[in-house]
């Protein structure tokens, strides 16, 4: 009856497991980093260009001055690259709830994607070509 | 009428149906059938353990199992199936164990066992750890881990198709007829083999801690197949049934410490028990509480009595007792946490800080159809074996728990034996030929059904199952007498010629008509309730779960001897006797 | 007190769309549960009424049902939690959603138990039983871990609360998970990495949008939505 | 589509609790965020292909129907950040879900607590900018006209 009084281990078993690669795992994660990421950069962008300098007085003059500068530029397209990405793969989350037939699925899910390049490559396009001399 | 052929069917899918069906499907071509989808099986509600003597905690033996076994059955029990029982016990709570079943653990890694009612360590006559638990849902977890094995090996269920017939020609079993819930279509199993392991019928009792659907149904088919029943009069009464309701605290309650006490505040265990007190078996602590209660020391003068296992009580008789473990609200919460849990919600009451009202609760049936410890149904006080028919679990009788079962013993009996006649089966099936099936097979159930269906009588099937419960309770409980049975034979009769001729029911449909099979079902319970009167009318003795009033002491010279009741043509039943099987345990009269 | 049950009711074999039945009950006590009051209905009033049911005490999983507007066991369910006022209680029971409806308070279980079986649920490893013919060894922390959900009766009442669920029925659902992880998280099973990978596909736990209704539903009171977050860490981190 | 139809309508239906509602006002808040912003992003990006555009838009959007529309993402944006952030945690945090009641909680009190001073601040200033326009003869409802930015044209 030696047995009793032995003890195993206090520590919890812990193994590696093999997953095979799945997109909706990245696309769960990015979710979610994109969107600690988006705490700061788009509530603090809310907060400055929508409380602290109300769009009732937002000119073009004011866009000219902030992106004057590279710093507020990379702000703006890194918020780009999060935001519209993380919209759109909701979009594509919500969407994919209700939309079962898998070509259908394939069509929005490319369609999607097509207007996330688009509109990511316009948009950054337009913030690091802007230049602020040309405005009057 | 759809047929389908297998080796074997098993009807049932409760723990010995499951068991069964693992063994047998290793080696024949096996359906199982089941009224219920197979994980809401009643033995998914077995919560305190189940009984091994792997000795994890402290020394113990297999012989000692087999002793306190034989003791609780009241020498009633077949020494040769219950040596049988407790040491393949051992090897089948470790296989379930490999099959991945999780037992709570001790720290050093082995299955946890703990105290339960009536097992004892022979030479001190103490209280021995040797039921194996998950918290307190043993069952549910020997149900889920078989349930998930068969599936793993491919068996074949019908679910949601209630047995309601056995095919049998002179001595040979052809197969089952089965109606299909979903549709209310017949099918007709055409088999080598057939088992039957549809649990008890513990609603023929007003309160019990039996499921709805355990209405004998498998039971109820063998007799009026021409099986004679075992042991019918012995039925047990577990003494913590929550007051009313009727649902089970299991012993692990008392296991854990908890005690009962009356309406004066006494722990009168003491009395009736003196060495393991409420750890007596369950038939002596039962009456213990229908004396207190008859004495008007019932909890307010009313029929149930106080299940105290709140820490100080627990730890203040630990201490009395030498004891050195102590309880914590925590620990309550681990090891019971589904009992905490029913008596919250139907009681309102937390176990930790008040005391639970309980009453003797109908819950077991010791006895059955007749079995060899292959599971094989036999037939008579000649024990003529009837080839291709089995039986294993509550619906049998092989005889290990003679007239009063141990608390844990009963998943022994379904693992032991199940994995027995599952093996026997398999190779009976490689042997035997598939005989053809008789002409006109389920015409007659089909009337029978028809019959129930358009029945035009003004009584409806619950009116006849209330009063079968509560004659059952009031005339065969845990006290009887000559003039109590005889009442509730007459009474019996009566509601068996209503059920006949004056019955009608609402539903008329085909698809799941439940209302049908509702009917259906109480014509086997009203069936049952009559043997087990008449069995037990007839036993001029007290013994184990049979506790007789105007015979109150037990009678080896007379009655050390199995009933068997069999059904007659006419629909009346007469019975016989066959010798208990003896051994290395003598019988002698019984103290805890 | 008086109880008055609206029922929803549905005959394949005599309606073209479900209705609404109601029935009136004398003699109600606040201790009696819902089941006990379909019963009587169903005993005293009318036959026809169909559901499913055995244990009585919420073990056995066969009575999920909507009662007054959420899923729980009826047999669970005490008259006297559902807002009783005065001497009057309304009740509304409507079977479980998302599962096509058979017949009244009965649907169709076998969608739910193909998800079931899809997790492979059951004990899988290579390793050989102990020389010494005894049990597998397992320290009392590596049980208490997956303690929590082997306590799961598969009564379905998670799944079909969950609004994913209702969405895409191939949505594998909080209950298989559950029963995934009882098995990923025992330290005894191997199979961890085939569970895993039907778990991290599609219609796995990705599906899960946190919503939280599986978890309030659970009549065994298990932490359901924290089970699948499990789930989803050990897919991501790779360990379990 | 069916399905869609069973969620809508159940989704109200169901007696689900904070954990539904949540969930509830994080989809139409990701969906309305996704609405405005897509707009916002083509909309600035004509601060560069094509300015005429972009300061029409921007006089357009000082009109107060659209100013409410405004302070509307900003409650969105806020409770969608705070409630993602809520999620995010839990879910690296399995154990925590057995306070989603009070996350749920914390995370509405918080969005509250941030949201109304600042409605607040916004509301005013679109007064004020109506003010202003209402004691220089002109309406702050007017929808101005495109060829009044010509000046910007390229
Ligand atoms: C509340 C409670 C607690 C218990 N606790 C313990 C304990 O701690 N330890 C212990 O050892 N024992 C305990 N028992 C006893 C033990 O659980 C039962 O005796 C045992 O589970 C019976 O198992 P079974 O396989 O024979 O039948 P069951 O599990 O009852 O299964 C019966 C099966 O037969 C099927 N069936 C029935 N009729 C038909 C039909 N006509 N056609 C098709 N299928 C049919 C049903 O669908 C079901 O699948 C307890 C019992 C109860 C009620
Ligand atoms: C501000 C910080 C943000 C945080 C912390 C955040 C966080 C999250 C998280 C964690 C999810 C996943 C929810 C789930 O899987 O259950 C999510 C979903 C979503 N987000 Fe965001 N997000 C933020 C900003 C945005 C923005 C700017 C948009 C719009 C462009 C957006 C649109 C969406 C949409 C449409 C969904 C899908 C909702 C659903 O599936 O129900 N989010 N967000
Ligand atoms: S997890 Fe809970 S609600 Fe879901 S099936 Fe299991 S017991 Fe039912
Ligand atoms: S309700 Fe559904 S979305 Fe997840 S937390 Fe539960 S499974
Ligand atoms: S009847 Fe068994 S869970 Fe309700």
């Amino acid at each position: 009856m030696a047995a009793i009084t032995e003890k195993t281990s206090d520590r919890m078993t812990v193994r590696r497991v093999q997953i095979e690669g799945n997109r909706e795992r990245y696309a769960w994660l990015f979710m979610r980093l994109s969107g600690v990421a988006m705490l700061v950069l788009a509530v603090g962008h809310m907060v400055i260009q929508h409380v602290l300098n109300s769009s009732t007085n937002l000119t073009l003059q004011f866009v000219a001055v902030q992106w004057s500068s590279w710093g507020w530029k990379a702000y703006d397209i890194f918020l780009l690259w999060m935001a519209i990405p993380h919209g759109i793969r909701g979009l594509f989350n919500i969407l994919s709830d209700y939309v079962h037939n898998p070509g259908l699925k394939r069509t929005i899910g490319i369609l999607l994607t097509l207007f996330v390049v688009a509109t990511v490559i316009w948009a950054t396009i337009a913030i690091s070509l802007f230049d602020s001399a040309m405005i009057p | 009428m759809k047929t389908h052929v297998f080796d074997a069917v098993i009807i049932g899918a409760g723990g010995a149906g499951l068991m069964t069906a693992l063994y047998a499907s290793r080696g024949a071509n096996v359906a199982v059938i089941s009224k219920l989808y197979p994980t809401r099986s009643h033995t998914g509600t077995a919560q305190g353990g189940i009984g091994a003597a792997l000795g994890n905690v402290e020394e113990d033996h297999w012989e000692w199992h087999a002793y306190d076994t034989v003791k609780g059955s009241d020498y009633l029990a077949d020494q040769d199936a219950v040596d049988v029982l407790c040491k393949e016990a051992i090897d089948t709570v470790v296989e379930l164990e490999h099959m991945g079943l999780p037992f709570d653990r001790l720290p050093n890694g082995r299955i946890s066992q703990r105290r339960f009612g009536g097992h004892t360590n022979n030479e001190t006559g103490k209280p021995v750890m040797r039921a194996c638990h998950a918290a307190d849902r043993t069952g549910h977890m020997i149900l889920q881990t078989l349930y998930q094995q068969c599936i793993k090996n491919r068996v074949n269920f019908f679910d949601e198709y209630h047995v309601i017939d056995l095919i049998r020609v002179d001595d040979t079993i052809r197969g089952v007829v089965a109606y299909e819930l979903a549709t209310g279509e017949m099918h007709v199993f055409h088999s080598k083999a057939v088992h039957f392991a549809t649990g008890g019928w513990g609603r023929c009792w007003e309160v019990t801690s039996n499921a709805h659907s355990l209405t004998g149904d498998g039971t109820a088919i063998c007799l009026r197949n021409g099986v004679p029943l075992e042991d019918m009069e012995f039925f047990q009464f577990h003494p913590t049934g929550i007051f009313k309701l009727g649902i089970l605290i299991t012993e692990g309650v008392r296991g854990e410490g908890g005690i009962l006490v009356n309406g004066q505040g006494e722990r009168f265990m003491e009395r009736y028990a003196p060495t393991i007190k409420d750890l007596a078996s369950r038939d002596v602590v039962s009456r213990a509480i229908f004396m207190e209660v008859q004495a008007g020391r019932g909890i307010n003068g009313q029929n149930y009595v106080h299940l105290d296992v709140r820490p100080e009580t627990v730890n203040k008789y630990n201490e009395l007792a030498g004891d050195p473990r102590r309880i914590d609200r925590a620990y309550i919460e681990s090891k019971l946490p589904d009992i905490a849990d029913f008596t919250r919600t139907y009681l309102g009451i937390d176990p930790v800080e008040e005391p639970m009202p309980v009453q003797p609760t109908a819950h077991y049936a010791m006895g059955g159809i007749p079995t060899d410890v292959d599971g094989r149904v036999l037939i008579g006080a000649g024990d003529r074996v009837l080839n291709g028919l089995y039986a294993a679990g509550e619906c049998a009788c092989v005889s290990v728990h003679g007239a009063n079962r141990l608390g844990t013993n009963s998943l022994v009996d379904l693992v032991v034996f199940g994995r027995r006649s599952g093996r026997h089966m398999a190779e009976y099936c490689r042997e035997a030929e598939l005989l053809p099936l008789p002409t006109g097979t389920g015409e007659a159930l089909q009337t029978e059904f028809n019959r129930l269906r358009h029945g035009t009588g003004s009584i409806k099937p619950f009116e006849l199952r209330n009063k079968m419960q509560k004659t059952m309770t009031d005339n065969v409980g845990v006290f009887r007498t000559e003039e109590t049975m005889t009442k509730a034979i007459e009474d019996l009769r009566q509601l068996r010629h209503d059920y006949n001729t004056r019955m009608h029911i609402d539903d008329k449909g085909q698809r799941y008509n439940t209302d049908l099979l509702e009917a259906w079902e109480l014509g086997c319970l009203l069936e049952l309730a009559e043997v087990t009167a008449v069995s037990a009318r007839a036993r001029k003795e007290s013994r184990g779960g049979h506790a007789r009033e105007d015979f109150p002491e037990r009678n080896d010279d007379d009655w050390l001897k199995h009933t068997l009741c069999a059904r007659n043509e006419d629909g009346s039943y007469s019975l016989d006797y066959k010798p208990v099987v003896l051994g290395r345990y003598e019988p002698k009269k019984r103290v805890y | 007190m008086q109880a008055t049950l609206r029922i929803r009711r549905f005959n394949p074999e005599t309606d073209k769309k479900p209705w609404w039945g109601e029935y009136t009950l004398e003699n109600v006590h606040r201790t009696d549960t819902v089941l006990d009051l379909l019963h009587r209905i169903k005993w005293e009033q009318d036959g026809t009424l169909t559901l499913r049911r055995s244990c009585a005490h919420g073990v056995c999983g066969s009575d999920a049902m909507r009662i007054n507007g959420a899923n729980a066991l009826a047999c669970k369910t005490l008259v006297s939690r559902l807002g009783v006022k005065g001497n009057e209680i309304k009740i509304q029971v409507e079977p479980i959603l998302g599962l096509p409806v058979e017949k009244d308070l009965i649907v169709d279980m076998e969608p739910f138990f193909d998800h079931y079986r899809a997790v492979l649920p059951y004990f899988i490893t290579d390793q050989p039983v102990p020389a010494d013919g005894r049990e597998r060894l397992q320290s009392q922390v590596d049980r208490e871990r997956f303690d929590d959900t082997t306590k799961c009766i598969l009564c379905a009442a998670c799944t079909s609360s969950c609004p994913s669920f209702w969405a895409d029925d191939r949505y594998i659902g909080p209950a298989a998970i559950v029963q995934a992880h009882r098995f990923v998280f025992d330290s005894r099973d191997e199979g961890m990495n085939e569970r895993l990978d039907v778990l991290a596909d599609t219609f796995g736990v990705w599906k899960c949008r946190t919503i939280f209704n599986c978890t309030n539903a659970c009549p065994r009171d298990i932490q359901v939505t924290e089970a699948i977050a499990e789930v989803k860490q050990a897919i991501t981190s790779g360990k379990v | 589509m069916s399905s869609l139809i069973l969620t809508v309508r159940e989704s109200i239906r169901y007696r689900g609790r904070s954990g539904q509602y949540s969930w509830l006002a994080h989809r139409l808040s990701g969906l309305a965020i996704l609405f405005f912003l897509v707009i916002h992003v083509w909309d600035t990006a004509n601060a560069f292909f094509w300015p005429q555009a972009y300061v029409w838009s921007l006089a357009l959007f000082k009109n107060p129907l659209f100013g409410l529309g405004e302070i509307g993402v900003m409650a969105a944006v806020l409770y969608h950040a705070f409630n993602g952030t809520r999620i995010t945690i839990l879910d690296f945090k399995p154990e925590w879900w057995r306070h989603q009641r009070l996350s749920s909680l914390i995370t509405w009190t918080l969005f509250f607590l941030v949201f109304i001073p600042i409605a607040v601040l916004m509301l005013s200033a679109m007064i004020g900018h109506c003010s202003e326009l209402a004691s220089a003869g002109d309406s702050c409802l007017r929808i101005p006209a495109f060829s009044e930015f010509a000046q910007y044209a390229r």
